[in-house]
């Protein structure tokens, strides 16, 4: 019975565990029933997956009333591997919570932040399943305001004014969303997405349509942290707490990513893209942002703000994917949005473990922790060369797509820079290794062991998934693709 | 007829009371005589108009509620205009007795 | 004629009430202004017939968030603001103009003003005007497309709501770091017989006013929104003449943070049973003896799972910034 | 041509007064007035969706008997949602604005720049 309610139990089971989780007790309960909620979300993604994959797309009537006049979840391919990558980096965020949580949050607090944990990662499951344009935006609020207030949580108060600043950049983009779908709205008189497609070719040469379009982008992109639109990122990344910072940087932008390919090609007719300036903005906005970021990673002291600039650079690499709008370019962004979850989803989990430990993660604090901490390093040496796109790694797959429709399109400046990029992610990642290993340890840290199993095991899930995905492709590349060809973008 | 002049009157007297209400914002040097000017004028000021359109809107289920917006201003408009002057003593302000040169509140 | 002589008017008010906020420096001036910036505003969408919507801004606009803009510059003593000189004003100034251009550009295509026969007035709205009625059994149309139509989105909302309480606990429900915020000018103030007198009067009267708003909601503008608004309202005021200690032994935060959850949890609750029912989430529909039955009820709960977790939250966000400058 | 400038007044001074919030938001440096620069920009995106709404004899869509014109219930239902995040946005902010000056002893941005740069 509950079969064709798959997709709406995503959202509602957690929904429904947040408040539930704000009163529980202080102690350990609201984590075990956050834990709860998210291993059976990540399951029953699992199983929406599977199902799409099988028998096609699922279009889900909330309240029984027929779309448009009520909202519909539309599960295809595409969204539903982007529920996947959402809950599956929750289940694994969790076990590896309870001990970095209760070491940065103070323990009075820790129900409301498994209660607003829980909310981010319901706006986020929202965001990818519905398909009312305008659903979109509510949860996007219940997902950025939870993030703001878990970023605040951390220990600096820098915390405070970096989740001031996302708050203030955050919501003037999702402002600039509003504004763009009422546009859309006045010209269609709709706001359910498949209903858009089916009414916007015919009215795509107004010129309100082509603002509204420039208006939801540029909404979309601030969140996305696209380059110049990412101030907020790096302070965000830096003073969150740990667990929040690997779970918004392995998903928030993820998230932001999938409603941006969303909105450009299946919203719009799928001409927008190339008869507008759009794309060549994409790929300037790419090339930039790769090269500026990476720079700016290898000049950083602080580890968590160098893997935030190089968050920053991959999203660069992604906007390249969709500045080619090709098929093969689309496949490599949707499957380096899932390696990258990845990657940087291990590397954060590394580099909490060693904030666990030492308390602080500055370049010269963390000498020599490398001989002390072999399995936290060993994550860190895997996702590093994932991140610079070392062959046999995750990050090598989604780069090796882009270089080959970079050459297809002949566009040799993007190759280079797509080369470049990976070479200064190689010096920043050699940066880190040589302090973490090379350099003798700095007196005044005491001996640290290892940190626990429970924080461990999590950290190497991913990393063993970014090895298995670096040699098993057919998984990864062979669901995007169906889901490329789902969003309507075919190989020519 | 006669009523509708009779509410015209009332509405057009509401509206100069509120008008001299506001020149009297300005008008008076300091917090406590300007409070005076905005608090009596724009308690009569909103009666005369809520008679007005009560007048207007003849007997029914609209000067009901015209009625209790009536009451509710009678009650809450000087309580305010209290609470403000109590606030502002409070706050330590003066009232200014003497009209200095500029005529502002310092 | 009259109305667009009265939109002309209540515009030009605005205009030159929004100069007014950017242009002053003084910040208590600044919220003030921007109170009558929102009063003005919900008479212009009164004017154009958006009564809901009116009734909300001006319950939240003017009250909530004018009353927590006042606490916080109460709590930061902050009175001035600094306008620095070295700022680089072209900046800003030229990003500006360039979006509006982009914007008045993009309105060159629209249709006129209250044109009926506008794509937005002829495809999926005239579906609510002509079945919403007969549908939900409910004359008030805004209620009808809020609680069933899109009842989605508005419990999306009441979990933004929801949001924002866990947000403000998180960020000042605990202990305080700075002792010498001061004492408290809701602490500090005796008020006078004539306050107390008044608002044991009005308290009362705006506890029925809210619950009319909760009932009512069907019939006339209103719902469960606003009336979570107008409740918490009350008890601000109750806050304000007889202090914060009295207001947490009248309602204390520990029940109010439970209400905040169940009222989200009822609103989820229903949308549960309906599936449990065999209906689809937030399908109503099943709940009663007939579709208009379940309608009625499904809609009922929901404004009320509305009403209770708007007024917890609401109170809880204001009684936090209120306790932070507790002595 | 006066025919199009009373059509679209409504939509002009709506995406002025979202320019003067905007603005505000990006030319300011004192938190509080960044909050209220949001603010003034959300209530005129409001606006500029009633006045999509608005139909010319139209009367509130609450069902009477006898009126034939309602104006559209849509964009309405759409802002209540707005408004509210928008008042949830305000809270959150302001919560940051109070621990901020906790933290910091000030709320201008500039000064709490110095602040962190000469730590």
């Amino acid at each position: 019975m509950m079969q064709g309610h798959l997709c709406i139990l995503l959202v509602v089971i957690p929904l429904f565990a947040a408040p539930i989780a704000a009163i529980l007790p202080r102690g350990r309960l609201p984590w075990a029933a956050a834990l709860i909620v998210t291993s059976v979300c990540f399951v029953l993604a699992g199983m929406q997956l599977w199902s799409v994959v099988q028998d096609g797309v699922v279009s889900y009537e909330l309240g029984g009333w027929a779309p448009p006049w009520g909202i519909e979840y539309r599960i295809d391919a595409v969204n539903a591997f982007m529920a996947l990558i959402v809950s599956g980096i929750a289940a694994v965020t969790l076990p590896y919570a309870l001990l970095s949580a209760e070491k940065e949050i103070p323990e009075h607090l820790i129900p409301l932040f498994y209660s607003a944990f829980l909310l981010c990662f319901t706006g986020l499951l929202g965001i990818t399943l519905t398909g009312d344009i305008f659903n979109v935006f509510v949860f996007l609020e219940i997902s950025s305001l939870s993030s703001y207030a878990l970023i605040s949580l951390g220990r600096k108060r820098q915390a405070l004014t970096s989740a001031y600043q996302y708050l203030i950049m955050g919501t003037l983009g999702a402002t600039f969303f509003l504004i763009g779908v009422g546009l859309i709205y006045s010209q269609t008189g709709t706001l359910n997405m498949v209903d858009l497609a089916a009414r916007l070719p015919q009215v795509s040469s107004l010129n309100t349509i082509h603002t509204g379009f420039a208006f939801i982008i540029t909404g979309i992109a601030l969140k996305l942290a696209l380059f110049p639109l990412h101030l907020w990122l790096p302070n965000a990344y830096t003073y969150a707490p740990s667990v929040i910072t690997l779970f918004l940087s392995a998903t928030a932008t993820k998230v932001a990513v999938y409603v941006m390919l969303r909105i450009l090609f299946s919203v719009f007719p799928s001409d927008f893209v190339s008869t507008t300036p759009t794309g060549d903005l994409f790929l300037l906005s790419g090339i930039a942002g790769i090269i500026s970021a990476s720079v700016y990673a290898i000049y950083q002291v602080d580890v968590k703000r160098l893997l935030a600039y190089s968050s920053v650079a991959q999203i660069g690499y992604i906007a390249l994917g969709i500045g080619f709008a090709s098929f093969t370019s689309l496949t490599a962004t949707l499957v380096h949005l899932f390696n990258h979850a990845l990657m940087k989803g291990a590397l954060f989990m590394a580099i909490g473990s060693i904030i666990y430990r030492v308390g602080k993660c500055h370049m010269d604090s963390i000498h020599g922790l490398g001989r002390q901490m072999p399995w936290t390093f060993g994550a860190i040496i895997v996702g590093g060369f994932s991140l610079i796109g070392v062959p046999g790694t995750a990050g090598f797959i989604s780069k090796w797509y882009l270089v080959l429709t970079a050459i297809e399109q002949d566009s040799w400046i993007s190759v280079v820079v797509i080369l470049v990029g990976s070479l200064l992610a190689a010096v920043y990642i050699g940066k880190l290794i040589e302090a973490l290993y090379f350099k003798p340890a700095v007196d005044s840290n005491p001996a640290v062991n290892e940190v626990p199993f429970s924080m461990l095991a999590p950290t190497w899930i991913l990393v063993l998934a970014n090895i298995y995905f670096g040699l098993n492709t057919e998984l990864t590349v062979g669901v995007a693709e169906h889901a490329i060809r789902v969003l309507g973008v075919t190989a020519e | 007829m006669i009523i509708d002049i009779l509410s015209w009157i009332l509405l057009l007297g509401g509206g100069l009371l509120g008008i001299i209400g506001g020149i009297g914002m300005h008008w008076f040097p300091d917090v406590y005589s300007r409070q005076h000017a905005a608090g009596t004028t724009d308690t009569l000021c909103a009666m005369l108009i809520l008679l007005g359109l009560a007048l207007q809107a003849g007997f029914s289920l609209v000067t009901f509620k015209l009625a209790l917006i009536f009451i509710f201003l009678l009650f809450t408009n000087p309580t305010a205009s209290h609470a403000l002057a109590n606030a502002a003593m409070q706050g330590g302000l003066r009232p200014q007795l003497e009209r200095t040169a500029g005529g502002d509140n310092p | 004629m009259i109305e667009v002589f009265i939109d002309i008017i209540l515009l030009s008010f605005i205009a030159v009430t929004a100069v007014a906020i950017l242009r002053m420096t003084n910040l208590f001036a600044i919220i003030m202004l921007f109170g009558i910036f929102s009063f003005l505003s919900a008479s212009l969408f009164a004017v154009m017939d958006a009564v809901d919507v009116a009734f909300t801004e001006a319950a939240v606009g003017a009250g909530i968030s004018t009353v927590l803009m006042l606490a916080t510059i109460a709590l930061t003593k902050t009175q001035k603001e600094k306008v620095s000189v070295s700022h680089r004003h072209w900046l800003p100034l030229s990003v500006v103009i360039v979006t509006g251009a982009v914007l008045v550009y993009g309105t060159l295509d629209l249709p006129a003003f209250g044109d009926p026969e506008a794509p937005a007035q002829t495809h999926v709205a005239p579906y609510y005007i002509d079945k919403a009625v007969e549908e939900t059994g409910l004359p008030n149309m805004v209620t009808s497309v809020l609680a069933s139509y899109r009842g989605f989105d508005t419990l999306g909302e009441v979990v933004v709501v929801f949001t924002a309480g866990v947000a403000v606990l998180l960020l000042l429900g605990g202990k305080h770091r700075i002792s010498d915020t001061g004492t408290n000018e809701i602490e500090k103030n005796e008020h006078s017989l004539i306050l107390r007198v008044v608002a044991k009067f009005l308290i009362p009267l705006i506890i029925v006013f809210a619950l009319y708003v909760q009932f009512h909601g069907d019939f006339g503008p209103g719902g469960g929104f606003q009336a979570g608004v107008i409740l918490s309202a009350a008890i601000i005021l109750y806050t304000l003449v007889f202090g914060l200690d009295a207001a947490e032994r009248v309602i204390p935060p520990s029940i109010l943070r439970i209400l905040a959850s169940l009222g989200v949890l009822i609103y989820t609750g229903v949308g549960i049973v309906t599936i449990l029912l065999g209906g689809n989430y937030l399908n109503y529909s099943v709940l009663g003896d007939s579709k208009v039955a379940g309608q009625h009820l499904g809609i009922l709960l929901v404004e009320l799972g509305v009403g209770i977790a708007v007024f917890a939250v609401l109170l809880v966000i204001f009684l936090t910034f209120a306790g932070r400058g507790r002595p | 041509m006066m025919d199009f400038i009373i059509g679209h007044y409504n939509y002009w001074v709506s995406i002025f007064l979202m320019m003067v919030g905007f603005y505000a938001v990006i030319s300011r440096g004192n938190l509080v007035k960044k909050i209220i620069g949001m603010n003034v920009f959300q209530v005129s995106v409001f606006l500029l969706y009633i006045s999509i709404s608005t139909v010319e004899q139209g009367s509130a869509p609450i069902f009477t008997e006898g009126v034939e014109l309602y104006s559209n219930p849509l964009p309405h239902v759409l802002i209540l949602t707005a408004i509210v995040v928008g008042v949830a946005t305000t809270a959150l902010g302001l919560a940051l604005v109070v621990r901020i000056k906790e933290a910091y002893g000030t709320i201008e941005e500039d000064e709490i720049h110095e602040l962190d740069h000469t730590l």
